[in-house]
């Protein structure tokens, strides 16, 4: 088969990213587990260093020079961010621990600490990862609010009859993935951004595996809210970011109280800062958020849209390459354009565990597991898959290694 | 390391698992899970009034070591008394299967222990139970 | 003066940091503020860049090589902390953000989550940073418990006399900073933990201004919770920890919902993993696990007990100097070996602000404000401060140059 | 930065300040503070039934940029009309003062400015908060 000319020049970006030197079990790694994290460009592992080298000191307090550095780099971050999702302003982007937190934050700061009740309603989909899971657990647990979920279909999409008989008057939230980390289903966000607005409800949106991949435009989805993950986008571990719409974030309580994020303090009383301090309680994380920084740097010089072609000719040869196998199933939409840059399977003969061991051994690193999605999993009927995940620095080669591997697993287990 | 894992005796229990089954009038019983990969695993006993196991079962679906290690141990308790088994540590269960693990798969063999011991000790826990209330 | 043999060798650990390279003004960074942030050794910076370029992976899950070493990387450093503390076990050590999310994980899953209601009290002290005010707040707002505070003494000491009158059988919990970060007052854990458990309080310990300066044994303390922030011991923004008892750990609730901190998940309900992963919610953050634990390597090879005489040297030779400015006001012990490595001042002539300024001019980082401290600052009567702190890579020509500084202020207005 | 920040006329102002005082009876007055350092400024308007501003006060507390700016905010505001001072904006403080401020300082400058908006609006804020009751 011939193929068109690649959307990245992977060769040229392999060599930005140090572990791809390393050699697992004499192999050269083979890194197909993106979707879990990301590996790192020299880029952003020496806009880390170079923080603590050159101008690591607090930010925001600081009168001194060191100080007014650390705070150009921390808040020009955020501006940074802003951008890349194209937000209206950096005061809507919160620098929060990743996803989970961002999430956790409004289930506090809007959900358990806000004035929902009884009679209300939210509404997500079995799809979801458990971080968009829990905290809605905790929100009906702590207020007694309805918690109903969108069903799929048998090829992994919403079943957008569910949203329409799900959505109510007494629905106040609908949170929702863009795209599905097990599925790879992309979900139509801006529809259901608009049927939440119809019932005055908010539409937060899980994009931990939508922003790393693919462009995002937060004024154009219209959702209220987002959440995503630096580490799963060549960013470093340990920082994420909370979008909000300003007026959806001026409304919310803070989830952490400390240093940062207040205005004035008494004892035993005290006033908020504004948005989006507001929410950064205690000591900033300014290097994770440079190498952030420079990780959007990096992903917008090959430019999303280079980045989401690539994903989609991986997908197109992994569907292809993949379905050729006897007794595989792949889990969510066939179409390669329609799904993220990930692919979940089992094979009949072993256990997404022992694939995985297995592959190991050939250098190559993929997740098996319940991809932190154990309601999906149940609704699927299967307790574990394999998954291969894409990101900039792989090729269709790692998908034939991929395969090959997959035929060795087939042997030991024959 | 992963093909030293698989050797035959493994493969063997896996793919022709011994004392795989329900058992509806079991003694004791007990179902354990590993939350970091989703190998889940019943295990069921009879005794006689001496506390010799006469008969073992397990039920339950995961990897090839978690599913291996259930076979191999059910195997070995027949007609080992209460206390022995109880006496059964971690270690003799990695000779048992005689392969190199990590410790992310050490938890996937030792499952079949966990819940063996969860099922010896169910009877003590639900009579102190019972005492308490 | 002749000094005596000094306990660090400070110009060799000086090479150890890249930053003290960096010229401010044109003049060698005199860094004066490691109670806000510490700087780090390249040993630190070397172990973030590393993890890396060699085996970043997400941690617990993955059945591959890179993320098994990931998973060793992020439990070893992990076993340093308990060590490093003394604790019983390494399930007694939980990753978080730092100090302030520490105190809010503990005020959430015990406090607002907990059992706590009307009737029920919680003591603290005038002299908290916000991180530990702030979260208590909350769970007056959201249990009606009552919140009541030491006072301090003139020199600024705790008045023992308040403990035992406001710790009585309606007590719940003694939260108490181990050392100011004003004041530098180092208090008496070890009396305030037994005194709250002999009403069957617990002991909740700030340690953000102690575990990084002198040695600290959670279990000679026997406190029940004990919180700090890595950013201040030589390690990397973005980190933190929570000590806690197994028993204490075992019966909260956790903050977060999410990954990781899952045992079973079903639409509408789940159980949560074993402690300490029950409150490690969401991908966790390795690099900065083990840039921490490069940190307390580098510090165990000082020996905490140098790195406390050495900041005991300092403070003496500080409260010297400064003490012959002309109406300087010195806040906290004038015993050196009675406070924490920093001395906070005002002088008549100018505010913290324009001290903080003209010092940076010459190269000299020190705080001013209000230190995240207003209760205190209110307490003592002074709406800001100017703050020196010290740390193993300061020596006593860092505070020749203070004072020399000092006058430059003097003069500029005079 | 420092020095050329901290220039005679900056000085003076900080040292003797111009209007500094309480004005208990005054048509307009507002309060604020910044909460990074602490600084802390009220300002009192009296106007006449023309709407221009015949005297100007004010008290706090903070570092010598607030204060400066504070004290030589209120001398530029005598005799105009208040619509007028409704049109200050930032440049024009930051031209006032005449010195180069970093991003930090420059909330310390510009505090002045923001009480005196906060002031001067007042009145319609209270005057629509009474017709919304
Ligand atoms: C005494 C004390 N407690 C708590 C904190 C808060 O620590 P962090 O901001 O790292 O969460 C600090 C420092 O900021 C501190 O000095
Ligand atoms: C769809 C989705 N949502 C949320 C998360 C949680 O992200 P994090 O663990 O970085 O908080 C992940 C990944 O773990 C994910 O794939």
């Amino acid at each position: 088969m011939e193929r068109t000319k690649p959307s990245l020049d992977v060769a040229k970006i392999k060599k930005d990213f140090p572990i791809m030197e390393r050699k697992i079990h004499g192999k050269p790694l083979c890194y197909l587990d993106s979707a879990a994290t990301s590996q790192k460009p020299r880029q952003v592992i020496e806009a880390v260093s170079e923080f603590y080298s050159n101008y690591n000191a607090n930010v925001h307090r600081a009168i001194y020079e060191l100080g007014e550095d650390a705070t150009r780099g921390y808040e020009g971050a955020r501006e940074k961010i802003a951008h890349f999702i194209n937000a209206r302003s950096s005061s809507e982007i919160v620098f929060t621990r990743g996803t989970t937190e961002s999430i956790n934050i409004v289930a506090y700061g809007w959900g358990i600490k806000g004035k929902l009740g009884k009679g209300d309603e939210i509404v997500s989909t079995v799809m979801e990862h458990h971080s968009n899971h829990i905290p809605w657990f905790f929100v009906q647990d702590y207020k007694g609010v309805k918690l109903s979920w969108i069903d799929i279909d048998d090829e992994g999409y919403l079943k957008m009859e569910d949203l329409d008989r799900l959505v109510t008057e007494r629905t106040k939230m609908v949170a929702v993935t863009q795209c599905s980390n097990v599925l790879g289903t992309i979900n139509p966000i801006k529809e259901i951004a608009k049927k939440a607005h119809e019932v005055n409800a908010l539409c937060l949106v899980d994009a931990a595996q939508s922003v790393p991949h693919f462009p995002v435009d937060v004024q154009n989805l219209d959702c209220d809210l987002l959440a995503f993950s630096g580490h799963k986008m060549l960013g470093p571990t340990g920082i994420g970011v909370l979008y909000g719409k300003e007026k959806v974030l001026e409304e919310m309580e803070p989830m952490l109280g400390g240093g940062e994020m207040i205005r004035e303090v008494h004892l035993g009383r005290a006033t908020w800062n504004d948005v989006p301090w507001k929410f950064e309680g205690g000591t900033p994380d300014p290097a994770g958020a440079v190498g952030l920084g420079a990780a959007i740097d990096y992903l917008s010089s090959l430019g999303m849209q280079n980045v989401r072609k690539h994903e989609i000719e991986l997908n197109a040869y992994g569907l292809e390459m993949l379905g050729k196998i006897k007794g595989i199933r792949i889990l969510g939409p066939m179409d390669p354009k329609k799904r993220g840059g990930l692919i979940a399977f089992t094979i009949p003969e072993a256990h997404p565990h022992d694939i995985a061991a297995i592959l190991d051994a050939e250098g190559i690193a993929i997740r098996s597991g319940h991809n932190c999605a154990q309601p999906l999993m149940e609704r699927c009927g299967i307790p574990a898959t394999a998954r291969a995940s894409f990101y900039v620095y792989n090729s269709p080669e790692d998908i034939d290694r991929l395969i090959k591997g997959l035929k060795k697993v087939q042997e030991v287990f024959a | 390391m992963a093909y030293e894992m698989y050797q035959e005796q493994i493969l063997d229990h896996y793919k022709h698992p011994r004392n795989r089954g329900e058992m509806p009038d079991a003694d004791l019983q007990a179902r354990d899970y590993n939350p970091l990969c989703g190998d889940d695993l019943t295990i069921y006993l009879k005794t006689d009034e001496k506390g010799t196991i006469t008969d073992v079962k397990f039920t339950g679906q995961g990897c090839a070591i978690s599913q291996s290690s259930a076979s191999m141990l059910t195997m070995m308790l027949k007609g080992k008394n209460i206390s022995e088994a109880k006496g059964i540590d971690p270690d003799r269960i990695v000779k048992m299967l005689g392969i190199p693990l990590s410790a992310v798969r050490l938890k996937c063999a030792l499952l079949s222990l966990q819940v063996l011991k969860k099922a010896l000790f169910s009877k003590e826990l639900s009579q102190a139970e019972t005492m308490k209330e």
